[in-house]
């Protein structure tokens, strides 16, 4: 019983504990620390693996940027919103567990009855080692065989960014609480069809009759297709 | 290689016509009908001269090959022979006769209706003449939304079904074809290393025995049903009343005088020629369900309330015997499909525009609506007439000849079956007189009963007593005076006179004050009538032009591109 | 018996199917977003497990952009729900069904 | 004269092409001074014809075009007149031709006079067709033609219902009889090769000599059976006669000329011109006497019980062409034509005499209501007693020569059933000579049975000259083929049948029939007499006694009702399933069922789309390990 | 230890700078211009930038090679890849101008095309990738950037949703993908795909192919079967395209759909080459499902967008069935299976951005996207309806437009490959969705739309007028004139060309 088999099974156990406490836990603020907790293990078997630099990425990364950015949405959003614990339909959570363990059989299958390649890579400890470590390693290759990628990474980042802004910004301080629909688009909805009402798009759907599917949130609706609610602004 | 392209010019002239008329200003004016019967006359001219110019043997002339997509083998390849040159001026003929028809009688989207009309000649002109699979393909497919668009909109009651129901019906079936044209062209490509979808070298191939026979027998299948739904043969027919009720009278003329010779044309120049095997096995089939066509379209013809629809089944019945003839396996049964087809043309068009007439007077369709109108409408009833005995098959006509034909031919195959088909012979008198004795002869709206009449119902018995009581003198079977049959209704001072007489029988319409055939009604009927009596009479000229085509197409011989 | 591949292979495997089972059956979107983090973080360990195995680095390499892309998406993802709840909707699964067949 | 043998036919066909085209617009009233010169030209060459082909004994013939040249199919439209044709000639012509003129006065004032007067042309032309025609198809074409013309003609009076119906049924029940001809054309142009009468590989020389052309005997009786239906079709013999009484619906003249003299002996006409396919097989020779003698007894029988005047002398018809064609059937080939000639006079004349009746009585049809009109009618009284005594076959008349010829031929004839026909063509003589008796006494003798208005009147010049040239000839026209057997008709007939070899039959033979035919007629007109002049026997009384037969006969012993039950409302049930239930409910209903239940279809799995984020994640995982576990135990070497 | 870094061929990489270059030009502008002048501009700046891409990529045409180690590829498919790819961007900037501009709560015109050039960059990566960390980090480039396209208009609830569902269900499947890509990874050891086709081909030499290889191999199909909205993974589609704004769906069911059948032909064709008999079949069963699947449904939907949507699906189903027809005999795949998808993709990039386009084009006059907001359209407005009828007789597959050649090279393919179930499958699928199209174009020629009492405020739609009668002329006029397209397509065969000789070297 070597220390390596019993420190991966600590870790690995840890790990697996604290994904499951993600899962289960119906505060999402424990769920989040749960996260912490499962990604210190990851990057502790990383280092065991010999990608120390992972490791390293993975806690500042994940840990640092990611998980304090989910914390700030939490406390962004309004308490009495969040949806407590609540699991989906009974059907829907007996359903997820049984396709979880078929795929988990299956993998489990794959893995036994894969064939490992003996061929040895050019980044053998020693080799790796002698380039002065696995930072140094994944540098030489990535910024020489995966510079395209790495430029592209780059790309992807700033579309987040681009993104983030575009949809994140609120535009001018519009009352809370109001949505427009406009008249532009119909949505898709159930009661089309034969056997419901005649399908009358909402232009012609008396503002009282019209149950707004969303929350006790008032519901504006405006004729002109490119208007949208201005404060203190009602609809013509 | 004649150097000038007359055919391409034949068959994309409507289609010039067509573009023109999109283009034109929208105004309301006459414009679009003139320019829409322009294009179709011009097109029957030049239709005209290559019949002149045609040459009396079995090779396709007026032909023009361009390479298209070389990667795929397709070409522009069109030609003209024996069999297709008729219906081509029958095409041609046909649609000017329904441009002049609609002439007064279509009032809302003139533009559209000229345009889809126009189109729809291009499609069917198309169809006739390419000898290249994939462009026969496609004029097939160009032919359909015409047509559906001419049901849809100016079509009566329910018309969007009947659109929809005809455009779906026959999409299916081409849709079959087309995987039966790519399984042949592949089937060629593996035996011959040559991608071609040209019929004459597939049919080359068909000689050499590219096709195996279990592949024969499918493609010949994927083909026949494409065209089985186009004839309509018997258990494909059902959208074909729907079509012809709901469709404007120009349309159902077109569509019944051509549209349903597509699925003939296209067994006679594909299956039989290309499927050699395939036809032999086949055949019985065929010839079952022609047979069963033939007497189940009569037979349900006879219960029809509606004209137009049975009409329709009528044609049902008719176009039974094409695809009988096809199949039989000897020249005259061949030579009677063709002359069938033509005949039909003539007749049941002439029919249909005679019911045009009456609809656009009488607004509806319904036997029980009319009665007597040949007191009131002396030339329409003659012309229904002329055209009942027609459609009858009364020698003399062109539908005689077909028929007997296509009958010898089946005699030759089985004499049982010729028997079967024969007694159509009955049943298409019974239900054709049928329709006349309700339409034409009886009583007219407000015509008092004939005293001498043997069968006179007891309501009948009642009104003669009460009108005796008035005149004081006995019915006299011929006297001068009792006789107001045609002096209409003056003479006939009737108690309850709502201004011009009464129904002599329930559900008959007010047809008192039906004007008889206008000039426009008749320049469209005449040409019909002479020409199919023209046919009965003196067919040699017709026979002539086809006889060697089909004499080749029988036994199978590979044809050639003549000069 | 020594620590093979296949070991940290399980592992992750078993991390991989936590995640899943957690973006199936949770209503909240942000602990979905948490375990599709954890799913490619799963992901990770068998990227580099591999890696370790066949001696090649690219494995790792591949790891650390799948890592640049999964930080871009959650920022895109958190977006989304910042402006939902500015319109007074919940970042609720179940409530989003105004779009459906 | 043979090219100008198209000229015959070509004559009417311009007049009726004039009438039906101008006389709506300008003719109207006189379109007769263009129909009696055409009939009267077509006449005067028949005769002209009729003389060429008796003195130099051969036929002649005339090619006019090719109608459809199919492949070997090939017909050619030419005419030929033998000797047989002179005959038809002749008596088409000539009735035509006093149709024509006795129309003048019966449809003077008619609206559609001019109607009239195009179609008794048409008719007259496509009757010479058929009789010119040398080849079973242009028979065939010309047969429908007339058939057309007795339709057109039928329903003259379309304004009533019965006439249109009676119209209707006469094409029907005929178009019933081409069928089998149609059928019997094809059957004999794939045995002969050939469809020509004449010429040496025309079908009668081949069917004469069949057994060395290597033709069975079964198709020979095939052929002959299948064109004596047509036949049957035509000149109404037994299933099909149902729609000759009813023809009567249409004006009397008509009647006389085509239900009596030429259309309804078309049907003889045919069968004569086939003779030696008839001579191949003795089955269908038996099968055609069965017929005859059925119909002749049958109409006899029923012309008793009627009391139209037009029904009476239209059963008579039938009776007299069952007549004709037992002798066919018996192999009296010419005694059969001998007769149809004769017949064609009396019966023209009885018709023209009842239609003359009617015209005097306004209209009048029903025996009931006449009575004692000799005294108004003169004329038509001694023109009507001479055509009677003619159709019943007293002695001096044409009808008792042809008639007894007729008895003769079939009691001598080889067959076994010869004898058999003659018997019931005696009884049926005795009926004929009872019904038409009983005609004459009630309409021209006994008192007067028609209310006070109405007061009969002789007819004018124009009916009148007609009746007394046909009462002359119906004299006359016997002494032609007088002595029996080998008169001149007989010997300028042989020509035209020289297939045929003629029966010794003794001069007592002859006599013998001579007298028992003339008994058998003379006591039929007493029965009459004693029934309806003495009233000793009470006609009504009896009936009660024997009202069984009497109802049976009076209803036209329930052909029509049989048909009516047993074919058309049958069929018209099947038509109303096929298109109810087969059509809408089985064929349509598959079709739109594809349809709807697709639509079902997509509307049920319209449904997985529920909107939820969850099942969506769900559902992709479920197909994930689907795809993974089918497909790893499909292709991993798992297990 | 010395870091060679070569310097690359950026010849080869013309259009993709040129693009990128673009987006930058792009955001800056969006950044300086004053507000009025944004719409002119920028719209007319993308235009010229895809034209010049466009007509570097002519250029290249016919030329072979790989740069950037093997990441880039230049060959017949990227070339012709991108071609669709530009396209379709041009055709989504002619549709959007004066949406973004004036409809569905003004969106930020410079951050929408933004957005969409860098989609369009990240699609043209993955067409010309050589590498699957290429392939991986392209598709999730151009898919962040239609998620946030997606829920661009984000005053609009269902926009916002609509993204959202996108959002999660991509990260889900690119989770599922990275998951396959690892374990290829793992059996080949090389991220490369001529070296993972060369390991496959060495370790496999014929017998059946190992559980670890097959489970990569499931895994990356499901992965792109979602990018592809194949049945099973297609649940996103429907609500992403209705949620969408229209011109977004209209790009949305090209760009991103392009992008994934590159990458699918890339990792299977010049990947994967050696599992082929698995995954042909694998592909099979997919697009058969798929093709009935989106058109059964289609049916029985009453909103024109979402029935589009729908239909999109199915034309999936159809490309799959293309790439399904794949015989890899001796190492070549026969060429005409592949050459079909591709000149379907072009002909589906055609006719679909024109049917969403005249939906714009109704949305311009106020209308709603339901089916009776087109009815009697033909009466009120002719040209449109007309085109709207050429778009759907396309998307049926009637001949003379190119939706019948489309289909045609396919059938062709599938038969060379003799798989005549499939065949019959397209046909009865056309079949099926020739119901739906044609129940649009029945709504607007048969009905007679009542008297409209006031016609809406009409938005100025110059481009949107002149993107569809683009896309009408090149639904029938590509048809004719198909030959070109097809031997571009046909060349993209020499991607072996280029295996081999890296492999040779």
């Amino acid at each position: 019983m070597s220390w390596e088999l019993v420190f991966f099974a600590v870790f690995s156990a840890a790990m697996l504990l604290c994904g499951l406490g993600v899962v289960a836990f119906e505060n999402p603020v424990h769920s989040a620390v749960a996260l912490v907790g499962s990604f210190i293990n990851v990057a502790a078997l990383f280092v065991m693996l010999g990608a120390e630099f992972l490791g390293v990425l993975q806690i500042i990364v994940y840990t640092g940027a990611v998980l304090v950015l989910v914390l700030f949405t939490i406390m962004l959003i309004d308490p009495t919103k969040l949806p407590e614990f609540y699991v989906g339909a009974p059907l829907q959570r007996f359903a997820s567990v049984v396709v979880g363990a078929i795929l988990l059989a299956e993998i489990g299958v794959a893995i036994i009855t894969r064939t490992a390649l003996e061929q040895i890579g050019p980044h053998t400890e020693a080799m790796v080692q002698q380039m002065g470590g696995n930072v140094q390693a994944i540098g030489q290759v990535m910024l020489s065989e995966y510079a395209l990628a790495f430029e592209i990474a780059s790309l992807v980042l700033t579309v987040g960014v681009v993104g983030a802004v575009v949809i994140g910004l609120p535009n001018r301080m519009v009352e809370p609480n109001t949505v427009t629909m406009s008249l532009g688009h119909t949505r898709g909805s159930s009661d089309m069809l034969a056997a419901g009402p005649k399908f009358e798009s909402p232009m012609n759907i008396p503002a009282e009759r019209y149950t707004a599917p969303v929350g006790e949130r008032t519901v504006v609706m405006t004729k002109d297709p490119d208007a949208y609610t201005h404060p203190g602004e009602t609809s013509k | 290689m004649d150097s000038f392209p007359i055919l391409s010019i034949l068959t994309y002239v409507p289609v010039l016509g067509a573009i023109a008329i999109l283009l034109m200003a929208r105004g309301e004016s006459k414009l679009p009908k003139q320019i829409a019967l322009a294009a179709s006359l011009l097109s029957f001219v030049l239709s005209l001269i290559v019949l002149f110019r045609f040459k009396r043997d079995d090779t396709f002339q007026f032909t023009e090959h361009h390479v298209w997509l070389k990667d795929l083998g397709v070409s522009y390849f069109m030609g003209v022979d024996g069999i297709s040159l008729l219906l081509v001026v029958l095409t041609t003929l046909i649609t000017v006769i329904a441009i002049v028809w609609s002439w007064d009688t279509v009032k809302k989207r003139e533009r559209e209706y000229y345009v889809a009309m126009l189109l729809l000649e291009t499609g069917m002109l198309g169809v006739f003449l390419s000898l290249d699979l994939f462009i026969f393909y496609i004029f097939w497919e160009v032919m359909l939304i015409p047509m559906a668009l001419l049901i849809g909109i100016w079509g009566s009651q329910n018309r969007v079904y009947a659109a929809i129901k005809f455009f779906l019906y026959t999409l299916a079936g081409s849709l079959l074809m087309l995987v039966g044209i790519i399984a042949m062209y592949q089937a060629y490509y593996n035996q011959t290393g040559v991608r071609t979808l040209n019929i004459l070298e597939l049919q080359q191939g068909a000689a050499l025995g590219a096709y195996s026979q279990n592949l024969q027998f499918w493609v010949f299948g994927a083909f026949f049903i494409a065209f089985a739904i186009k004839v309509p043969l018997f258990p494909f027919h059902t959208w074909l009343p729907d079509a012809h009720v709901e469709s404007p009278t120009a349309g159902s003329v077109i569509l019944a005088a051509i549209m349903l010779k597509m699925g003939g044309y296209g067994l006679l120049r594909f299956n039989l020629p290309l499927f050699p095997d395939g036809s032999a096995s086949w055949a019985p089939i065929v010839i079952i369900l022609s047979i069963i066509g033939i007497i189940y379209g009569a037979l349900v013809a006879l219960v029809q309330p509606d004209m137009k629809k049975l009409i329709a089944y009528s044609s049902v019945s008719h176009m039974g015997f094409v695809t009988l003839g096809i199949f039989v396996g000897n020249l005259q049964g061949l030579e009677g499909s063709m002359m069938v087809m033509l005949a039909h043309g003539f007749n049941t068009g002439a029919l249909f525009m005679l019911i045009g007439v009456v609809y656009e007077r009488g607004h509806t369709r319904l036997i029980d609506a009319f009665g007597g109108l040949a007191s009131t409408m002396g030339k329409w009833a003659a012309f229904w007439l002329v055209f009942t005995f027609a459609s009858i098959g009364l020698p003399g006509f062109s539908g005689f000849i077909g028929e007997f034909l296509v009958a010898l031919g089946t005699y030759h195959y089985k004499p049982f079956a010729a028997f079967m088909t024969f007694t159509v012979v009955i049943l298409s008198a019974w239900y054709m007189l049928y329709l006349t004795q309700r339409v034409v002869w009886g009583r007219a709206w407000g015509q008092a009963p004939d005293p001498a009449d043997n069968d006179l119902l007891p309501e009948e018995k009642l009104e003669l007593a009460a009108l005796g009581s008035d005149h004081g003198h006995g019915h006299d079977d011929h006297g001068h005076t009792a006789h107001p049959a045609v002096s209409g209704g003056d003479h006939d001072h009737h108690a309850e006179d709502d201004g011009d007489g009464y129904p002599t029988h329930p559900g008959q319409i007010n047809s008192s004050k039906w004007p008889d055939m206008t000039m426009k009604e008749m320049i469209c009927i005449v040409p019909l009538a002479v020409l199919s009596l023209a046919v009965g009479v003196y067919p040699k000229p017709l026979f002539a032009i086809m006889e060697p085509a089909l004499k080749a197409v029988l036994e199978g011989a590979t044809r050639v591109i003549g000069s | 018996m020594d620590l093979t591949t296949n070991h940290f292979l399980f592992v992750s495997a078993a991390l991989f199917v936590i995640g899943m089972m957690g973006v199936l059956t949770r209503r909240n979107i942000l602990i979905i977003f948490m375990c599709v983090e954890m799913m490619v973080a799963a992901v990770g360990i068998t990227l580099v497990a591999f890696s370790h195995e066949t001696a090649t680095i690219n494995g790792q390499v591949f790891f650390l952009f799948a890592l640049a892309v999964a930080a871009a998406e959650s920022a895109v993802g958190l977006a989304i729900v910042v402006a939902l709840s500015r319109q007074g909707r919940a970042p609720d699964v179940e409530e989003m069904q105004t779009l459906k067949n | 004269m043979a090219d100008l043998l198209y000229l015959i036919p070509l004559l009417p066909l311009v007049a009726f092409v004039i009438n039906i085209l101008w006389g709506r617009s300008t003719i109207r009233g006189n379109a007769h001074w263009i129909a009696i010169p055409a009939a009267v030209g077509s006449w005067v060459l028949s005769i002209i014809t009729f003389r060429e082909i008796y003195t130099d004994h051969h036929a002649i013939s005339q090619r006019l075009f090719t109608w459809i040249p199919a492949g070997d199919f090939n017909i050619v439209v030419s005419l030929y007149a033998d000797q047989l044709t002179a005959v038809m000639l002749l008596v088409v012509t000539s009735i035509g031709m006093l149709v024509c003129i006795y129309s003048v006065g019966y449809m003077h004032g008619e609206d559609g006079y001019y109607r009239f007067y195009s179609y008794i042309p048409l008719f007259i032309f496509s009757m010479l067709m058929l009789v010119l025609a040398d080849n079973l198809l242009t028979l065939f074409i010309f047969w429908e033609a007339v058939g057309l013309c007795s339709y057109l003609l039928i329903g003259y009076y379309f304004r009533r219902r019965s006439a249109g119906n009676a119209a209707k049924k006469a094409f029907i029940v005929n178009r019933v009889g081409d069928l089998a001809f149609g059928i019997g054309i094809m059957l004999t142009y794939w045995t002969f090769d050939s469809i020509y009468f004449h010429g040496e590989d025309g079908i009668l020389e081949k069917a004469y000599h069949f057994a060395d052309y290597g033709i069975s005997e079964g198709t020979i009786m095939a052929i002959g059976i299948l064109l004596f239906i047509g036949a049957c079709g035509k000149s109404a013999q037994f299933p099909l006669h149902i729609w000759l009484p009813d023809a009567m619906e249409g004006p009397t003249p008509v009647s006389a000329l085509i239900h009596a003299a030429t259309m309804v002996t078309a049907g003889i006409y045919m069968s004569a011109r086939s003779y030696t396919i008839f001579i191949g097989s003795e089955n269908a020779m038996l099968f055609v006497a069965v017929i005859g003698s059925i119909t002749a007894f049958m109409a006899a029988s029923i012309a008793l019980t009627q009391h139209d005047i037009k029904k009476v002398v239209a059963y008579s018809t039938v009776s007299q062409l069952g007549y004709m064609a037992f002798a066919l059937g018996t192999g009296a080939w010419v005694a059969a034509i001998f007769h149809l000639m004769t017949h064609a006079f009396f019966k023209g004349l009885l018709f023209l005499g009842s239609g003359s009746v009617i015209h005097g009585m306004h209209g009048e049809q029903d025996m009931r209501k006449m009575g004692g009109l000799r005294k108004h009618m003169p004329i038509t009284f001694w023109t009507f007693l001479i055509g009677s005594a003619a159709n019943a076959g007293i002695f001096p008349l044409a009808g008792f020569w042809s008639k007894d010829e007729i008895i003769v031929g079939a009691w001598v004839s080889d067959s076994h059933y010869g004898k058999v026909a003659a018997i019931i063509g005696l009884c049926a003589a005795f009926l004929t000579a009872l019904y038409m008796f009983r005609l004459v006494f009630l309409v021209f003798f006994g008192e007067e049975r028609f209310d006070s208005h109405v007061h009969p009147h002789e007819s004018g010049p124009w009916m009148a000259v007609p009746l007394v040239i046909l009462a002359v000839a119906s004299i006359f026209v016997g002494f032609v083929g007088f002595p029996p057997e080998d008169g001149a008709f007989h010997e300028f007939l042989h020509h035209a049948f020289e297939h045929v070899h003629g029966h010794e039959v003794s001069m007592t033979m002859t006599y013998t029939f001579g007298i028992v035919s003339t008994v058998v007629a003379l006591s039929g007109v007493a029965v009459a007499y004693i029934t309806y002049m003495r009233k000793a026997i009470n006609t009504d009384e009896l009936a009660e006694r024997f009202s069984g037969i009497y109802n049976f006969l009076y209803n036209k012993w329930y052909v029509d009702e049989f048909f009516m039950a047993a074919v058309v409302n049958p069929m018209k049930d099947i038509a109303n399933f096929l298109w109810k239930v087969v059509d809408v409910r089985i064929i349509d209903g598959t079709v739109n069922g594809v349809g709807t239940s697709i639509v079902a279809i997509s509307a049920r799995l319209r449904r997985v789309q529920t909107g939820s984020v969850a099942n969506y994640a769900l559902e992709i995982g479920v197909g994930m390990v689907v795809l993974l576990g089918v497909f790893l135990v499909a292709f991993g070497n798992l297990f | 230890m010395t870091v060679h870094l070569e310097n690359p061929d950026w010849g080869m990489v013309l259009p993709q700078l040129i693009v990128l270059a673009l987006a930058i030009v792009v955001s800056l502008l969006d950044a300086f211009l004053p507000r009025e002048k944004h719409f002119t501009v920028i719209t007319g700046v993308s235009l010229v930038g895809f034209g010049a891409a466009i007509v570097a990529l002519l250029t290249q045409k016919g030329e072979t090679g790989e740069t950037f180690h093997g990441l880039f590829r230049l060959d017949g498919l990227s070339i012709f890849m991108n071609l669709v790819i530009l396209i379709a961007a041009v055709l989504t900037v002619l549709i959007s101008a004066s949406y973004v501009e004036y409809l569905d709560s003004k969106m930020g015109t410079g951050e929408f095309y933004t957005l969409v050039t860098f989609a369009v960059l990240g699609a043209m990566l993955t067409a010309s990738a050589g590498d699957m960390i290429m392939i991986y980090v392209g598709i999730e480039l151009s898919s962040v950037a239609t998620y946030i396209l997606t829920a661009f208009a984000k005053r609009r609830g269902t926009s916002l949703e609509g993204g959202l569902k996108y959002f999660m269900l991509g990260l889900f499947a690119s989770a599922i993908l990275l998951y396959g890509m690892a374990w290829i990874y793992g059996s080949t050891a090389s991220t490369g795909l001529d070296a993972i086709n060369a390991s496959l081909t060495a370790t496999l030499s014929g017998e059946d192919a190992n559980a670890g290889m097959l489970f990569g191999l499931l895994l990356v199909i499901v992965g792109l079967g979602f990018k592809l909205a194949a049945v099973p993974f297609h649940f996103w589609t429907p609500d992403a395209y209705d949620g969408a704004p229209t011109p977004v769906t209209g790009f949305m069911s090209v760009v991103p759909k392009a992008a994934a059948v590159a990458a699918m032909v890339r990792m299977m064709v010049q990947g994967l080459d050696a599992l082929s008999d698995d995954w042909t079949i694998v592909l099979a069963v997919l697009a058969f499902v798929t093709m009935l699947f989106g058109n059964v449904v289609a049916i029985s939907q009453r909103d024109v967008k979402r029935m589009l949507a729908y239909s999109s699906i199915a034309h999936t189903g159809y490309m799959l069935a293309g790439l399904a027809a794949v015989q890899v005999v001796d190492g070549v795949a026969n060429e005409r299976s592949v050459s079909s998808v591709l000149y379907y993709l072009i002909s589906y990039a055609f006719m679909n951005i024109g049917a969403f386009a005249v939906i714009v084009w109704v949305q311009h006059r106020g209308q709603g996207t339901g089916l009776d907001d087109f009815s009697g359209l033909a009466s009120r407005s002719p040209l449109p309806a007309l085109a709207m009828t050429i778009f759907l007789v396309s998307l049926m597959g009637i001949p003379p437009t190119i939706g019948f050649y489309g289909k045609y090279y396919v059938i062709v393919a599938l038969l060379d490959a003799n798989m005549l179930w499939l065949a019959i499958s397209i046909v009865v699928a056309s079949a099926i969705s020739a119901y739906f199209y044609l129940r649009v174009v029945a709504v607007m020629y048969f009905q007679e739309k009542a008297a409209d009492d006031t016609d809406r405020t009409v938005v100025p739609s110059t481009l949107l007028n002149v993107g569809i009668l683009v896309m009408v002329v090149g639904v029938l006029a590509l048809g004719l004139f198909s030959g070109p397209i097809i031997n571009l397509a046909n060349d993209w065969t020499n991607l072996f060309s280029i295996a081999a000789s890296a492999a040779g070297q």
